[in-house]
């Protein structure tokens, strides 16, 4: 039996802070309101089926761009696991995970690049249109997350793009 | 004319193509595909008899290529084509090319496509019919700064529709203070990329509506019928989502009032096949003409659980000119019957469109469950086409019961790979307003204000996170396995992020 | 008594657990299931709400082990235990058990499914109750040597029956000639295995009657309806394996006197819950009372698809004490349903069971077609128990479109790793007396003597023959590639038995 | 593009005389009644698209026991794919592939024995029980192919037999 290892696991807002030893595909899990039996089954195809004391869930889990993804009842979740004391510097130091991520605009889905509406030097409202994408024949206005000054546009329009490349720059 | 028909070919691709396909062997009639180069393995080349390439990838050059069709009819000896909705559904030139070349147009004739597809002239032809209609001023758009102006007078919010619409595409909705340019300009290039024509028209918009349709069928012989209502109310980017039959405020009266007004409209245009009568309907129960879909409907599927009536053979009948099978005194309505449209979307994000490969793709089944998908595990989501890959219909005794089956219908979905609306439509299922039915096209501005669609996650929340660390767990011990175990590592592996010393990992 | 249930142990696996675990989640009520050890991943176990182990996988140690499942019962807080078909559905001891410890059995009372499950004692009531019965001389075998003397005396063919029987086990056909002895003998441990009762009794053999049986639902306010007729005359191995609603030997006015029949044993034997009344039926449409099956029936499905009534969720209610949701009067039949049971089995050889992985396992879907399957793709079939794995029910709005469709939805599935009896059923739609509904008890033997299920499989032979050779030329390209690329070859590997020289394999 | 090849497909009873020649993912097969294209595409876990001509197929191909499984349309076929020098071979040395197999009883499935009705020196009848193997509930009676006597028993009452595991010899 492997010593209790502690972890912040973030789904979407919510931090989840746990702690966690493994014995084979047994695993403890303990937060500040009890204490969690799971029982691991590893399926075909990046399913699980896990056991929450006597309760089954079938689950699908797959790793997706630094985070996992989880399918679970018909439902999906993007969860980020770090360790505990990581999470802390991370904190500590300021970093929030968000803000070097946002300073560029990345497209959330694969398409075609239909107009730049922006140039560098503009200055931007929150939610103004910098870029439309037009993806599965819906134009998809990716707008600018807070005000700010263009700094660089990395597309033209024609352009085809492939998830999470940049857009736009903002300062 | 009465022409027996032993081949049709599909000039569609997705569920619907699987749908007709289906219906094509039920029928005993040889079943041709038609596919873009990237849709080379999709699901409904798969299930077709023969399966022919129409150009590559981008719609206009290979599904909206009507040349091409054309040339593949002739090739594959179909007597026939079938549309489905989209692409060339409501095309009343393809409809026109298919006339010319000997080729049975499965839908109307291309004059009432081309009739009822004019919005200004299919509301001419409702008032001559007697049917009630909405308030609007209707104008096609060619100078976009002079509509913007008129548009004004008109009062807002202001709806931006095309004129060759459907399915939401190439609409608009503009308030006091909204940049109308904009919006027009940006309607026009939807408009033109989903129907190849850009024209768009105003009309007044209703803040809470009921939209409420009637299917219709008619056949060559001048008989009309009507199969009923379905709720369209749940809608979002001006698209349904969710549909149901019966509608919630449905009474009896009013169905028969509705049907009726349907079938006049539908002899006035001296329509032919299964077509859909839109309305919208106020809380006081009137009802106004909204607009005629000359098409089979994606929600077609709930008024065939209803009336266990199949609409698709339905059609094939009447494009061979045979009589309808059924009088209205024939159609009897069973039970409650809805549909959840799964789309490849990020529900959580905006409904962004989510494309990839769905490695994992479990669907529900069981009593009252009929699944009509355009996919199977390990298909491709291409990022050219509408993003809907599955319909989820329920059917129940009662109202009840179908929202009760829907919920654990939903549940039972196992995807990945893409993102995907099943947990919007969840939200929905569980939402007291619509399990009171209660709800009108305002649905989800309202009860969703902050578009947050989880439902009621609750404690799947905690195991979700709960699982994801097991997940890591087991691969940090897996992984430190492999590396014990053997001193070459993989390289291109995220497990390689991990420190050392630990189980750290940096995201 | 009218106790509220909120949490019930399915005492079942496979599809039957699935298919109650749905209904539990559609009523809010919370879902309990039990597994043996090899089915500790079980699609019944992953949708369940909770899951205990009940012991080893021999069905004795675990689906059977009635202390074990009264446990889990106590342990988990469930009021209430479904046992499903099979195992403890028909025993008599273990609804007692469950009585005695407060447990609600959702079934009739122990003294019921007793009396009605001991043969003897079905008919004395049966005659009583002023039913029809068929000829025959039931006695329990106990002198094995004896019995044998005693069975010539009531004239061959004869049937060897389980007295606790059911689903065709522990069942012997005896003709002229035949081996008696050793016929009583597998029957005796077959029925032991199966039910853990190895009483066996004759019966007088019919050579091609109907099997019609009639669906009763009754409360405990003495309300008792039926729901209409199955027809299960489709049988192989004195098992069923194709049912459908209505039968096409069925009146309006046999229907009405068959289900008037089926209430009064019903109302002669005090029943309770949901419960399937045997009839044989002659060309001449005389019918004989059989057997009553104190439980939910395989083919329950086919009856919930015409009628629109969820049998197992009327179930529940009966077991919560309260009234039926229907009278009489409001059963009404709308079109025609089909149940094919999937076996996993070989039906190009004699049905022998087929065991292993389903490595690939891809349902039909779409208009009609209903799934209740144990399995997904990767589902190990375990040895031990019942080799069914899914059940495709089919509605039609006629017997002729519910026969189309079914042939639609088998040719759909995708399964690769284990046999299974998709084509048998391919067969029997595709033959022209089912099709003609000419059928009885005999139609197996009559129209497959040979016992060979192939359909019509014409120019498909030739393709699975081309997609063969391409599958060994495409397999040898890339092995001839993969050597070429790496001298390390892998050593398990089939395409090692290729000659270096060429394309040759030896087999 | 390759040179043709010959080879002998038996699917059941029918031997298919097939020339087959291959170019990237397209295949020319010919037989006495003409020549078929078809073009194959590996989907996932073992599953291809093979288009007859214009006709699209999706077939599952699974080697099993020397044969190729086959799963087309809802049924399924063992297929064997033999170059035509070797069948000719085979057929001439008069080693017809069933003789061989024969002499072997083996059991079609895994299960339980439940019973040995015969033991070594024993003369069988066709159709004979030899063995009792309970497998998903069932009886199954294993039984003689032709007449023959007993020559080995592998198997006792009470043993689990895995599919393909030999139970008699005759002679």
């Amino acid at each position: 039996m492997a010593e209790m290892e502690r972890y912040i696991v973030t789904v979407g807002e919510k931090e989840h802070d746990l702690k966690i030893q493994s014995s084979g595909n047994e695993y403890l899990l303990v937060n500040e309101s009890g204490e969690y039996k799971i029982i691991a089954e590893k399926l075909a195809g990046g399913r699980f089926l896990m056991r929450f004391g006597a309760s089954p869930e079938e689950i699908i889990v797959r790793p997706a761009g630094g985070m996992l993804n989880v399918f679970i009842g018909g439902r999906q979740y993007d969860v980020r696991v770090e360790a505990y004391g990581l999470a802390e510097l991370r904190r500590k130091s300021g970093s929030a995970s968000g803000n070097v991520k946002d300073k560029f605009i990345k497209t959330p889905m694969p398409g075609l690049v239909l107009a730049t509406e922006v140039k560098p030097g503009d200055e931007v409202k929150k939610d103004q249109t910098l870029i439309i994408i037009e993806a599965m024949k819906m134009e998809n206005m990716i707008k600018a997350p807070a005000a700010g000054i263009v700094r660089t546009v990395f597309v033209t329009a024609g352009q085809a793009v492939e998830r999470y490349d940049k857009l736009v720059e903002l300062e | 004319m009465n022409n027996k028909i032993t081949k049709i070919l599909i000039a569609n691709r997705g569920e619907i193509a699987v749908r007709i396909i289906r219906a094509c062997k039920d029928a005993g009639i040889k079943s041709v595909a038609i596919y873009s180069e990237c849709d080379r393995t999709a699901l409904h080349v798969r299930l077709a008899d023969e399966a022919y390439c129409v150009g590559p990838a981008p719609s206009k050059e290979s599904y909206l290529n009507q040349n091409n069709i054309v040339e593949v009819i002739k090739q594959s000896g179909a007597q026939a084509v079938h549309p489905g909705y989209g692409f060339l559904a409501e095309n009343a030139s393809f409809a026109k090319l298919c006339e010319n070349n000997g080729i049975i147009f499965i839908g109307p004739k291309s004059e009432t496509i081309a009739l009822l597809g004019d919005k200004l002239e299919a509301r001419k032809t409702a008032i001559k019919a007697g049917l009630p209609v909405g308030p609007g001023t209707d104008f096609d758009i060619k100078d976009i700064p002079k509509a913007a102006e008129q548009a004004k007078g008109i009062g807002f919010p202001i709806l931006v529709k095309a004129a060759a619409g459907g399915g939401g595409k190439g609409m608009r909705i503009v308030r006091e203070g909204d940049n109308i340019v904009e919006s027009i300009e940006s309607a026009i290039r939807e408009a033109g990329s989903a129907f190849g024509d850009g024209r768009v028209y105003f009309e007044k918009y209703f803040e809470r509506p009921h939209h409420v349709e009637i299917q219709i069928l008619a056949d060559t012989h001048g008989h009309v019928i009507h199969l009923g209502e379905r709720e369209c109310s749940v809608q979002r980017r001006h698209q349904k989502v969710i549909e149901e039959s019966p509608s919630p405020v449905m009474t009896p009266e009013l169905r028969d009032r509705m049907g009726r007004a349907a079938v006049d409209i539908a002899k006035a245009s001296h329509y032919v096949g299964a077509g859909t009568v839109e309305f919208l309907v106020d809380d006081k129960l009137n009802f106004y003409f909204l607009e005629v879909n000359t098409r089979l409907q994606v929600e077609h599927p709930v008024t065939e659980m209803v009336t266990g009536i199949d609409i698709v053979r339905e059609m094939f009948r009447i494009a061979e000119g045979r009589p309808l099978s059924y009088r209205q005194e024939d159609v009897q309505w069973r039970g409650h019957a809805i549909e959840c449209r799964i789309y490849a979307e990020d529900s959580a994000n905006n409904f962004m469109p989510s494309t990839g490969v769905l490695h994992e793709y479990r669907e529900p089944t069981g009593p009252g469950v009929r699944l009509d998908a355009g996919v199977v595990a390990d298909s491709e989501i291409p990022i050219y086409y509408d993003p809907i890959i599955s319909k989820l219909v329920v059917w129940g005794e009662n109202r009840r019961q179908g929202i009760e089956r829907t919920i654990r219908a939903l549940k039972e979905y196992r995807v990945s790979g893409v993102c995907t609306t099943i947990e919007f439509a969840l939200a929905v299922m569980q939402n007291e307003s619509f399990q009171q039915g209660k709800y009108a096209t305002d649905f989800i501005d309202r009860e969703f204000p902050d578009r947050i669609f989880i439902g009621n996650r609750g404690e799947l929340e905690q195991k979700a996170a709960m699982a994801a660390l097991v997940y890591e767990v087991m691969n940090r011990d897996k992984h430190a396995l492999d590396m014990s175990r053997d001193k070459r590592s993989p390289s291109s592996n995220w497990l390689m992020h991990y420190r050392r010393e630990g189980v750290k990992r940096l995201v």
